[in-house]
């Protein structure tokens, strides 16, 4: 057999497959303690076969790897709604940071109270933000804000004694987790329309609202990168009726310094630390999901609260907390990234994130918009969604434009989301990206375009140079190989 | 054309000058800023933050190194016999070095897989490590914690099962059921506590759950346990600590439905707490009632093999309120962690390490029985202990642990609300026999002078 | 024009290309002291043109440029007199530490003592590894090792007036830093040839050897990776005549544990710590270059010094010193690496680098013999010196198969030295490389010698798929463009 | 088959078991590793050698750990005034990322450069930006450190100008003639003082060497002595602190032939002196006689721009003993640090360093010299000074230190072999004005109390 030539062609066998029996990549210090009586064999296992390799391979391997991936630190990535921004290096170094990255959760509170003083800083500069100054650092994702956010609204209601309330209103355009976690709170979700606008249809939202509503979940901006123009008839609608107002903040990169969501009738939100405020999206997480509430509903909030006494600072039980949704204190790696962004910036600074990359946004819809359809023909927010239907009907899907992105080492946006618009491409340049990339890809954007007509096979079979071309999804999913395993 | 734009200060964290700013605008056809902002209430925009002025990148070290510097830690000299959920644990070289590689750290969900073929397959592969490790047939990429993982595990189960009762063991850490019970509140699951040697259970059970090593450090009978569990139509599911599965038998060997653990202790710093990733290994009959990302190996259309997340239909983004769940970004970076961290290891560390940790804390808990007023107690599930045991005090813990800070020892975990006077002892590799004894002769001073 | 959609096509602009005014990767602090007057304006310079770029095009423009090298931790790098082995990356941490690279060079030797006793522990290791006990960590890398031991040699024929000895004497095959030194050291060099076994003609040396002698510098293994079978009369002929023997350690690890330089007759050796003891080579230094004297020249060592006193340690100037080769006191955070690297592997696995080092090497020369000429058909020590004298023939030269090796993810061997041999392939695998790794090279290295007949012009025309192609390097030496200009 | 090289340990830096090794050796066919030793004296093989047992990486942790805790620096609360050749100042977050990239710290001397275009470029970049710096036509790609640098200029200038006589002004570092010294002994160079006022110097002279700013941290009149030089013939060799380039006149401004430097201020650690670079520019008319690494911008066979190693005649692996120099392995990875760092700093940041340094130095002078017994010396170059100064005390140096550092405070070199009761004191930006205030004080006490 003839070994590929192909620079690209690495080896990517499993680790597994590398393995050889006495190989090692670490050693254990010698036992200095003298020695133990074991528990009888029928506790002890035999070997657990775990990978036998060579520090060196180990570290090739992954390293190898890593180069396979596309990331901010190497390409431009504007995925829409995900907030690809850079993610200060020095951010990472204060989190690993002995005192930080070495601290015990369940250490007595004056032990740890530079720990303690900076989540609380946190969560004052995050409620200063928002306009929700009752806030709770617990929920580790955006996901498990909007559920902590519900389970608070839930709280709320029963606390009443107002149990009727079992319903979420969530617009047709909304993130697939606010549904999920609506539904985990026990709420049924019913929808409400977007307008031709691509605003919430205020009729419907009208019709919908009633007694039974718990909760009205908002995206501000909203998935197509739109601010709401009835945003204070929205949230009165539901105000009125006795529900509260959840904004899924996943897209407040758009609003530092500019609004609040306070001042807009919002009562809890939730912010992704890894989106606006910068901490790495590490692949798919960590992530963090603080969770914002008013004054009013603080007292539900999940533990725990950092709070300062005269003893100092400490980690508390709001009074009628929703209780813990997961081990410990959060993400509080995270939260050091998140809150050392903060202080980088400042206000000015936050203030100038959000004004460029709507600027960004804004200038590659204009210079898109006579070759692409645009999901909402407005000024938008910090992304454009961007329809292929011109394109689909050419022959060429939305899919296939962003697997051809990819050959010129941009990372597609976000496809076919929100569902409510026809060959959706979302993209989210963020103000991280400088406007030679913008302009690239814009080009880029444009020469794709020109393809469709003139060499469509390029588009439709893209990605050419990449470690694999386009991966047969279905046969994954109908034959699941989930593991390496001996054979 | 003047621009309120050209109010925007330079950040390093943004390119975009004034004049380009300006250039844009004009691109846009507005005259500033302001013109896109049309649609936010007029009265609501612009509003004052009390928010301080950014610092430079010298002035956040300085800033932060007084933060960490308030805080109690092994670098500023103390030692800890703390554990109970988060474990202190040497972690390789190559586990830090891998960790600061951009490519990783920096991407986003794998969603276009020929763009993120790193991500993936070392998901593939921590999924491998985990079902090896736990003796399991399948696992996913990654929970956010050992907690949420559990509870996640339980509310599977009830689908499984159709069952809406759910057992936990009595001496599993509280933070189970409690997060459990904040995952489970709106959907109509009752919990119920299950005495460690309980011969019986109710029959619509949807699983016990055990912790094993339990809260108290020892070990559970799985296999009795998960036998009940099976002979009344139950699911057993089992949290255990993955450091113990390098020397315990895996729950695996049990016939264990679903196995969860915090995964922590492979590799990943303590941090207060986080972030950590919950760990998620089922028999393969149920993976699509699994919750979480999976990630499939497949082959592209030159027939060579390559990664996908898959199953993805069990996901939020595509189920939406029907969803497996409704977590989305979960914890692949720190599932990274745990695949060099094991990698690293490998066969023989992973066994030397958990014996390490067994002899040391069993080490620490003879001496520590020797002392007058002291006694490592059994808590009812046979005696037989990882790397953690609990001591009664001849006082109590809260007064101990203070006379040990003075010393720079921070003692184990006051757990006088389930033993009185009870302390849970945690001791790792970490701990040098130099540490135990200074540790030992530290509560032996205090109960003398108790 | 239109864009390349090659995702290995990547945007090479250099950073002055990619300045824009205003822009900026960083701010300092604000003055925190009462204003200072200015110098007169005639001391003061305009705006220094450096980049104005973000801090994430800093980020991602050398990102970007890391993966388009060749590196250990990415590829097999078997070349030869270089010993690109692992480079633990706990090394590279442990140089790192607060207390070792913030400690500065003329603190009171009080406030430095464990910096102090590392470089003793050091010198005392090397010193027992080398059989030569005198030893200073002064010299930054191996070429400064081998004047400064050069020095030495001169300052110790001075010192017993024996002013007339100004030759050093040296194999044909040495590599060129060693006539380089000793003309720098203001001796005249006369060549020694290799007989037709690749050792020292012996007959040739004592030819050659006679009372101008100074210095004879022998590398250890040779440059063809042999050890001269003769060692003992060689250093005797020299003896003889009152000349010094310095041995080249740039080989060292083929040897560690297993016999000493000292017990050879060796006077003076150096050694590259980047290559034996592992310190990365950093795409071409920093490197260290200790050199290593018998009891009766530590006198001379070039400073400082490290030794233990009663009052603890200290840094000192040898008694009759050569002086200063450089500004302080050598590469510190090189020698830290290269003592963690001694600590870890300890007397056993010290042996087991150089006996795993040389099973690797005659495995391959092994199994490429019978497609390759050798440079000497014998056992080797820890690389071996192929020949593409044949390939030659078949009309490929060793420069095309070095070059091919790429295309495969391997990097080439040392081409064209030593001087001596034709078409010369220098192969050092390190025992850091596994046997699959060592079999995979064994397998290309036998298809590029099938392809030299059936396909010689992917071998003539490669790399195929690097980021460039072969460069123009006559033209670049013509006319030479050493900077960015602006145009 | 029994091999003796059975007793390799197995470590988890060597791949390589015991049943491979046999099997190699089988292919190689030799029964064991001394097979292969043949060539080596029998008598010499396998010797006795002192050295410690292998350790763990977490004991090497431990180990490592105590030695540096060993040292006094910053880390360890102290605050220092020491500069003369080694600056304390913040490195950017970038610099240490960047550095932390394996395919740069791991690769070799770009010798195939199709496969190491990453260093190369960033060696171009380098050279452009030294050049930038310092205003002059063309740079190399890095000495060993600044004072070799020096030496290896003045080496150049004498080949320059055939010439054997270096004239190095008296108020530079000793090190940089200590160092020309041991480079030049015996290359029949002479080595001659020139005065910083001298309006005459030799006729034979091959370079007069000019430090500035000078040891004593003032700005030397270049302009007056490379005139001087050139009437004479001679080159004018200037060894700049690049940081006070971010504010003070380019020597290319001033018809300078040869500039060197000490790179390290430019974001590279103290580290107890070393590893460092050189930095080394020139005219482009004498690039042929320039010593170092020089990278150059080229085409590749499809007329794409790449970059190689270039005028490599000029060194020791082609030209041997006729080189301009022996150097090899150099400094390739601290020069990427030096490229990060400045093109992190870019226009603005180098400018405004420069201004911070100047300001904070200059506020430390004002002080000292307003306290009894103490005052801030020119040393006859003019006075004006960048961010070092000389400073007189009312006793001798080496007891005001040993009172400073009582104080955790490092004070300023003892220059006393240079001037009675002289200190040499330094401050950057990295010092606060409370840690100057602090300074001042414990200056201002153990004076009074001299
Ligand atoms: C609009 C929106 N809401 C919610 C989420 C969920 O946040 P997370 O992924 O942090 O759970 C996302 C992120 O993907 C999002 O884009
Ligand atoms: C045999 C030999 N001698 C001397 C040297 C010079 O060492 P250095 O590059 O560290 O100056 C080398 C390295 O290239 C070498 O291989």
């Amino acid at each position: 057999m003839t070994i590929s030539a192909h620079a690209g062609d690495i080896d990517r066998r499993l680790l597994m497959d590398r393995s050889v029996t006495g190989r090692k990549a670490f050693t254990l210090p010698d036992s200095d303690v003298p020695e133990q009586n074991l528990p009888d064999s029928s506790f002890l296992r035999d070997d657990v076969e775990l990978p036998e390799v060579s520090q060196l391979e180990v570290i090739r391997y992954f390293s190898v790897l890593s180069q396979l991936n596309f990331s901010i630190d190497t390409n431009f990535y504007p995925l829409g709604s995900c907030t690809m921004k850079y993610n200060p290096k020095i951010n990472d170094e204060l989190s690993n940071l002995p005192g930080l990255a070495d601290i015990h959760p369940l250490q007595p509170d004056e032990t740890v109270q530079g720990a303690i003083r900076l989540l609380k800083n946190l969560q004052d500069d995050l409620g200063e933000i928002t306009g929700l100054p009752g806030v709770s650092l617990a929920p580790l994702a955006g996901a498990q804000g909007e559920y902590a956010g519900l389970l608070i609204a839930r709280a709320y209601h029963n606390a009443r004694n107002d149990s009727v309330r079992t319903v979420a209103i969530i617009p047709d355009s909304a993130h697939g987790t606010n549904p999920a976690s609506a539904a985990m709170a026990g709420l049924d979700v019913v929808t409400v329309r977007s307008d031709d606008q691509g605003n919430v249809d205020v009729v419907n939202l009208r019709e919908l609202a009633n007694e039974n509503t718990a909760v009205f979940m908002l995206t501000i901006p909203s998935t197509l990168g739109l601010f709401e123009p009835n945003i204070l008839e929205l949230t009165k609608i539901i105000h009125d009726v006795g529900g509260l107002v959840y904004a899924d903040g996943a897209n407040l990169n758009a609003l530092l310094g500019l609004v609040k969501l306070g001042d807009l009738g919002v009562d809890i939100c939730h912010s992704n630390l890894h989106k606006t405020f910068s901490t790495p999206h590490g692949g798919g997480g960590p992530g963090s999901g603080p969770v914002m509430v008013t004054d009013e509903l603080a007292k539900f909030l999940p533990k725990p609260v950092a709070e300062k006494t005269d003893d100092g600072y400490v980690l508390a039980t709001p009074e009628m907390s929703v209780g813990s949704i997961n081990g410990f204190h959060g993400s509080f790696s995270i939260a050091v990234r998140a809150y050392a962004y903060i202080k980088a910036l400042g206000l000015e600074g936050l203030q100038s994130v959000s004004e460029n990359a709507i600027i960004s946004a804004n200038y590659i819809q204009a210079k898109l918009r006579d070759k692409y359809d645009l999901a909402a023909d407005r000024y938008c927010m910090h992304e454009t969604v961007l329809s292929a239907a011109r394109q689909k009907k050419r022959g060429v899907a939305g899919l296939d434009i962003a697997k051809r992105l990819l050959d010129f080492g941009i990372h597609a946006p976000t496809m076919y989301f929100p569902m409510i618009v026809d060959e959706a491409l979302m993209v989210e340049p963020t103000e991280s990206e400088s406007k030679e990339t913008l302009d690239h890809f814009i080009a880029v954007m444009r020469q794709i375009d020109d393809e469709v007509d003139s060499a469509p096979e390029l588009v439709h079979e893209a990605p050419h140079d990449l470690p694999v071309t386009r991966l047969d999804e279905a046969t994954a999913a109908r034959k699941p190989v989930l593991r390496w395993t001996a054979d | 054309m003047a621009s309120s734009a050209n109010t925007s200060v330079n950040h390093p964290y943004i390119p975009s000058t004034d004049s380009e700013r300006a250039e844009m605008l004009e691109v846009i056809g507005v005259d500033s800023l302001d013109g896109l902002l049309g649609d936010i209430p007029i009265e609501h925009r612009h509003p004052k933050l009390d928010i301080d002025a950014g610092l430079s990148e010298q002035e956040l070290s300085t800033v932060f190194g007084s933060i960490a510097a308030e805080n109690a830690s092994s670098s500023s000299g103390y030692i800890s016999f703390l554990g109970a959920g988060s474990y202190s644990h040497y972690i390789p070289s190559t586990v830090r070095s891998i960790l600061q590689r951009g490519e990783f750290v920096t991407a986003y969900t794998p969603y276009q897989p020929e763009a993120a073929q790193g991500t993936l397959q070392v998901g593939f592969e921590f999924q491998t490590i985990i079902c090896q490790l736990t003796g399991m047939e399948v696992a996913n990429a990654g929970m956010y914690d050992g907690p949420t993982a559990f509870a996640e595990a339980c509310l599977m189960a009830a689908r499984v099962t159709k069952r809406t009762k759910i057992g936990v063991l009595s001496t599993a850490d509280r933070r189970l059921p409690d997060t459990l019970l904040a995952y489970s509140k709106y959907q109509g699951i009752e919990i119920v506590e299950i005495s460690t040697d309980a011969t019986e259970i109710p029959d619509d059970l949807a699983c016990i759950g055990i912790q094993s090593p339990n809260f108290f450090g020892e070990i559970e009978d799985i296999e009795r346990l998960t036998n009940l569990a099976h002979e009344n139509g139950a699911l057993s599911v089992v949290h255990v600590n993955p450091t113990a599965l390098g020397m315990f038998k895996a729950p695996g060997e049990f016939d264990v439905d679903i196995v969860t653990a915090e995964g922590q202790p492979l590799g990943v710093p303590m941090a207060f707490g986080g972030p950590y990733v919950g760990l998620f290994a089922c028999k393969k009959a149920h993976i699509r009632q699994m919750p979480g990302r999976i990630i499939g190996r497949t082959t592209d259309t030159k027939g060579r093999a390559g990664y996908v997340l898959t199953l993805q239909t069990r996901e939020q983004h595509i189920r939406r309120e029907r969803a497996t769940s409704n977590i989305c970004t979960s914890t692949q970076l720190i599932g990274l962690m745990v695949t060099v961290y094991t990698a690293t290891l490998g066969k023989q560390g992973i066994k030397d390490l958990a014996s390490l940790c067994y002899q040391k804390a069993h080490y620490a808990a003879s001496e520590i029985n020797g002392l007058a007023g002291f006694s490592v107690e059994s808590l009812g599930s046979g005696g037989t202990f990882f790397h953690e045991f609990v001591v009664t005090c001849p006082e109590s813990v809260s007064k101990i642990n203070a006379a040990l800070l003075d010393k720079k020892i921070i003692g184990g975990l006051d757990i006088s609300d389930r033993l009185d006077n009870g302390m849970l002892v945690c001791v790792t590799e970490t701990s040098s026999k130099a540490d135990i004894d200074k540790f030992v002769q530290a509560l032996s001073q205090i109960g003398a002078s108790a």
